[in-house]
């Protein structure tokens, strides 16, 4: 697989396949498929699930909807909180046989701060994704929406660290290349995109809102044209390495995100049809370097910038 | 105590249907799994038609849950039969697969239901509770006991004839109590009538109640085992995207409010792990 | 059709389905069809395709693209500018046996106080709809992006004309809701929404952009689950309708849009698929609204408010 | 001066697959419309296995713009072949078509092929130059000169025998110059060969040329055509949505920098209409 080898933000990786923070379960899934899950193991790096101060138990159900080439989910980020992780789960965690990072999120800087420096003083995450989705206690704004916020947070976490520190972007804005501008600025060493779009259903019973929380967010490939256009977006508004995904389902479609100026791709939803989708997903793309003749996936994506 | 259960192999794996037919309101249809583990009762698998269906508008786009009903293994791999209950556009692409299709399908995948001396030490037999298409892990389920030596009794609950099937298929070879809800066939009225019947009798005591079955049926079976302080385990369903924990979407509350992940901390449960066996209907 | 009757800024319709702008040929399909699309005319009111001062060619090919459950379109508002569109497309569009809604679009406010007054003076239009996925000529911004753009045109625009204004939102905002609001604020009398979702597509072979124009926007049931969310939260900022769209493929999807808070729905790629599916979709949705033993589209879109 | 064409029923329709075989490369099939008017030579369709497909990833999602390649009105409708190419999912779906399925369609839309006459005041007859699954049209056209006793010479281009098809099925009855690309039947070379060969002949003065292919071979008949001073109409193709002038998709730039629409415009035009019929190439 060496055409496949990609290095992102100083780690070097085997192939440029990860997953979406939160849609793949690896230590439930070492339950499930046993060994030849880990031998098989579907991704070059590894991204946990988002992780908060506190326990989290998440939304009320219903937390799915399928929609035509997609899904919204409303899943509310349940998790054990940061202690409970650190002690119980990143050490099963670190044993995977790939790089992890660890997604983190907290509605204010002082929470972020201790999120961040703990998962980096364990020692076991190569990197950590900062999910800015969500609000700011103080300021009541999305910080993700706002460039200043999304600054001045880097501000405070850039010093706490030197491991690499990956922003995760919510789409639902006008220009994520600001955006991705300001956490450059800040010192993010790379920019992950697009989370959900913020989409609706209704309960085809009643016409009231079918998820429990009201919202939730558009994953799968109906968003990929999207999810393209902003990773095109930024990734020739900044330096720093895009890791691209929405919608991934195949080789294809992550070449099209390569094409579009990613560095690395990650896969979602996908998973839930093809738990082997991220294998499958490499294997595919190596075929695509291979019969264009193309001798690595940074070759790709200088090969389409103009 | 939880039943060990088998490892699903990675990923998902084409299989071919060997048979498909209509059996009452339901269709049937078998499956030749040549790579996978037999799978225990109350198990389930993840199916599609297709890696990516044959879908209209989109839909279907996740594979679906759909629990087997029976199971064997020969030369040629386990042998899986599924009822279907068309209720939309994934299980009606399901039931649309013929003789020499191809079907895609990941798992097993799940919790199954416990022999009775594992929910209880010492329980001395079970009594089974299968409401509309709920009766396909229940047949499983039934199967299984026959061959562990457990007696059984098993009681079917159906609205009507069209909401009804694989009753002579699945369950002929034994004689099980009958509840129509209009009166076609059997008791008149609810399968609930029939277990309290048999939960009154004085020979009940110490037999697990196993049920799958509609939300409203599942709860009432939940409430009457509480109060006749009898152990149950039910089979619930719940919307599932993945099957194997990844995503987080078939949550379940549990007592204590948070919730439990159906796909891999059920489908089968207790009924003391769960708030309620149908939380959309008292919301 | 009494159920569907529907009063929409004053306006009376047979029913609440009308055309997405730009997704509907009226002059032309009375040719290709002949006297039978006049008869089944399909839309309780006819939106014109965006309107400009100077004519426009529109982009060069590739135009289209399709997408899962979709569809990217980078058409560039070819149209044959005021005048001509006033002198030959006018009087005969006023002959459709339905309310006119004519679309305009400027980059800045003279230029739209233009196009408000003719169309106004002209006497033949019911209302207008003001395209505001523009960037305004003197600022650099698009107006449907800033509220205060937004309300600074309307307070241009306003004093012109006494019928109805509708303004068309763009979706690609973080807070829809505050545009809708600054529209309300300067005057308007209706919201219509959602336009395309900014989208991209890599051509096949290249890998480069296949659109001609670099990118374009997204419709179609892929990007219903966003549109709704979009129509919900806007229509519950807002005292004035909602005209809701956004990949309405059939009456159940128009349905769905009426219980987030639409007033009227609009069809716009789901035309290309069936030339008569305005048609169509009303009589699905009268058979809803029947079955569910409502009244009128106004007692169904309060029935699903909480 | 354009030919009048047939008014399309107004929305889409329901027909009756009666036919599907396997001609070389090609699929061809056979729809029963009872409701339309027979269409016009260079006229097509907008087709689809159902209102939504059977679709895979969601794709097809819009209908495909297919010419007809043979019409007969009998008693029950009008009886439309189609030659198909499978490119891709929308093309691979209308050739899984088998007898006794149903298939979608509006139509007939689009400018059709003038003749001779119409083109050029006097002309006295037509060459016909097909490529690849462009000979669908010029079948439809040819047998429409014929009925008109209208004289036509016909050539035939195609890459190789797996693409290529339909010729003995749609023009076995007539003479017909062929070139293979790969030199497997007739002239081993390039159609516009057969052309430039005809068109140096000294018997073409006033002879239309009509032709359908892949966007190369327009060009090269039009700039032949140009360079010759003789006429031509081409058939020419693009990403379509609609059909029916609604969408403005299907542009096709014109000499004087603006476009046309090629659905209601074309998808016949003359070749001083366009500024080249291969625009992608020369981008
Ligand atoms: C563990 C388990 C085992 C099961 N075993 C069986 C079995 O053996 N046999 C069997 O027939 N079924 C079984 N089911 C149920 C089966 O999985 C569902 O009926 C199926 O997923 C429905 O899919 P559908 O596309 O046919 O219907 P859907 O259209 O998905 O509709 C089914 C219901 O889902 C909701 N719904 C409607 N639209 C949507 C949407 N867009 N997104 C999400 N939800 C929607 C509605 O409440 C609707 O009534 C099982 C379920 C579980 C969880
Ligand atoms: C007037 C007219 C008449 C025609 N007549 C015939 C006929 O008689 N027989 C016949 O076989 N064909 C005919 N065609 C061509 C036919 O319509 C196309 O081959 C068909 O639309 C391709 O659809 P597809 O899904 O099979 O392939 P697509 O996947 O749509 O691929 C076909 C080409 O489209 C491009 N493409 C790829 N992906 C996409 C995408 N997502 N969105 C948009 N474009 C994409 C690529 O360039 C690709 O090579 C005609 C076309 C026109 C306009
Ligand atoms: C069920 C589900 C749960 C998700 N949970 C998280 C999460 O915890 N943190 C996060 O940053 N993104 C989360 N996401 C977003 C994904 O990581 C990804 O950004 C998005 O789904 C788009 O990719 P896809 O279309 O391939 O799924 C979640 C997505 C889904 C579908
Ligand atoms: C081909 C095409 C052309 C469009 N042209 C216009 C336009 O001229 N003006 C406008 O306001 N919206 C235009 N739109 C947007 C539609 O009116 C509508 O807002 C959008 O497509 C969402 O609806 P849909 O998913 O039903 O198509 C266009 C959309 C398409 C697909
Ligand atoms: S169905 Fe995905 S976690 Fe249970
Ligand atoms: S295909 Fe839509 S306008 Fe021509």
């Amino acid at each position: 697989m060496s055409r496949l080898r990609t290095s992102l933000c100083g780690i070097e990786l085997e192939s440029p396949v990860l997953n979406g923070s939160g849609t793949y379960d690896a230590l439930v899934a070492r339950d499930v498929f046993g060994d030849p899950f880990i031998r098989q193991f579907p991704f070059a790096a590894f991204v946990s699930k988002t992780i908060t101060l506190a326990p989290r138990v998440g939304n009320p159900p219903n937390r799915l909807w399928e929609t035509p080439s997609g899904m919204i989910n409303s899943i509310g980020l349940p998790n054990p909180g940061l202690d409970t992780f650190l002690e119980r789960d990143l050490p099963r965690l670190s044993e995977l046989p790939v790089p992890l990072v660890v997604s983190v999120m907290a509605d204010s800087g002082e929470d972020f701060a201790r999120l961040v420096s703990e998962v980096a003083d364990s020692g076991r995450a190569s990197a950590i994704e900062l999910n800015v989705s969500c609000p700011n206690v103080h300021s009541g704004l999305i910080v993700g929406e706002q460039p200043t916020e999304t600054e001045a947070l880097m501000g405070i976490l850039r010093p706490l660290t030197k491991i690499p520190l990956i922003v995760k972007l919510t789409p639902n804005v006008a220009a994520p290349e600001e955006v991705a501008r300001a956490a450059e600025a800040g010192g993010a060493d790379g920019i992950s995109m697009i989370n959900t779009l913020k989409a609706w259903a209704a309960d085809p019973e009643s016409g009231r809102s079918w998820l429990g929380a009201g919202t939730g967010g558009l994953s799968g490939p109906a968003v990929r044209p999207v999810a393209l256009a902003q990773v095109r977006q930024v990734s020739s508004a900044v330096a720093i390495p895009v890791i691209g995904m929405g919608g991934i389902t195949d080789g294809e479609s992550a070449f099209e995100f390569i094409a579009a100026g990613a560095t690395a791709v990650a896969v979602g939803t996908e998973n839930f049809r093809d738990p082997a989708a991220g294998g499958r997903i490499s294997a595919e793309l190596e075929r695509i370097l291979e019969s264009r003749e193309l001798d690595s996936v940074e070759q790709a994506r200088r090969s389409t910038l103009t | 105590m939880r039943p060990d259960r088998p490892e699903a192999p990675f990923g998902r794996r084409e299989t071919e249907v060997t048979d498909s037919h209509r059996d009452g309101g339901y269709r049937v249809f078998t499956l030749r799994d040549e790579l996978g583990p037999e799978p225990i009762p109350g198990q389930f698998y993840m199916l599609a038609n297709a890696p990516d269906w044959p879908a209209t508008t989109g839909r279907p786009y996740l594979p679906r849950a759909i629990s087997f009903a029976r199971s064997d293994s020969g030369d040629s791999g386990i042998t899986l039969d599924f009822i279907i209950h068309e209720v939309g556009p994934g299980t009606t692409a399901l039931a649309g697969l013929a003789e020499g299709d191809r079907c895609w399908l990941a798992g097993p995948f799940g919790r199954p239901f416990s022999i009775p001396d594992q929910v209880k030490a010492g329980s001395h037999g079970a009594i089974l509770v299968g409401g509309g298409i709920g009766i396909a892990p229940i047949a499983a389920f039934r199967r299984r006991l026959v061959e562990a030596g457990v007696p059984s009794r098993t009681l079917l609950g159906f609205r009507d004839v069209e909401h009804s099937g694989g009753i002579d298929d699945f369950f002929g070879c034994e004689q099980v109590g009958l509840a129509f809800e209009d009166g076609s066939r059997g008791h008149h009225g609810h399968v609930t009538d029939l277990l309290a019947t048999m939960l009154a009798g004085d020979d009940t005591g110490g037999a697990v109640v196993y049920s799958c079955g509609p939300p409203g049926l599942l709860e009432k079976v939940r409430q009457m085992c509480a109060e006749g302080g009898v152990s149950c385990e039910l089979a619930l369903e719940s919307p599932m995207a993945c099957g194997f924990g990844a995503c987080f979407g078939c949550a379940v509350p549990k007592p204590d409010g948070s919730y439990l992940r159906l796909c891999v901390d059920g489908a089968v449960v207790r009924g003391d792990e769960i708030s309620s066996a149908a939380p959309g209907e008292i919301q």
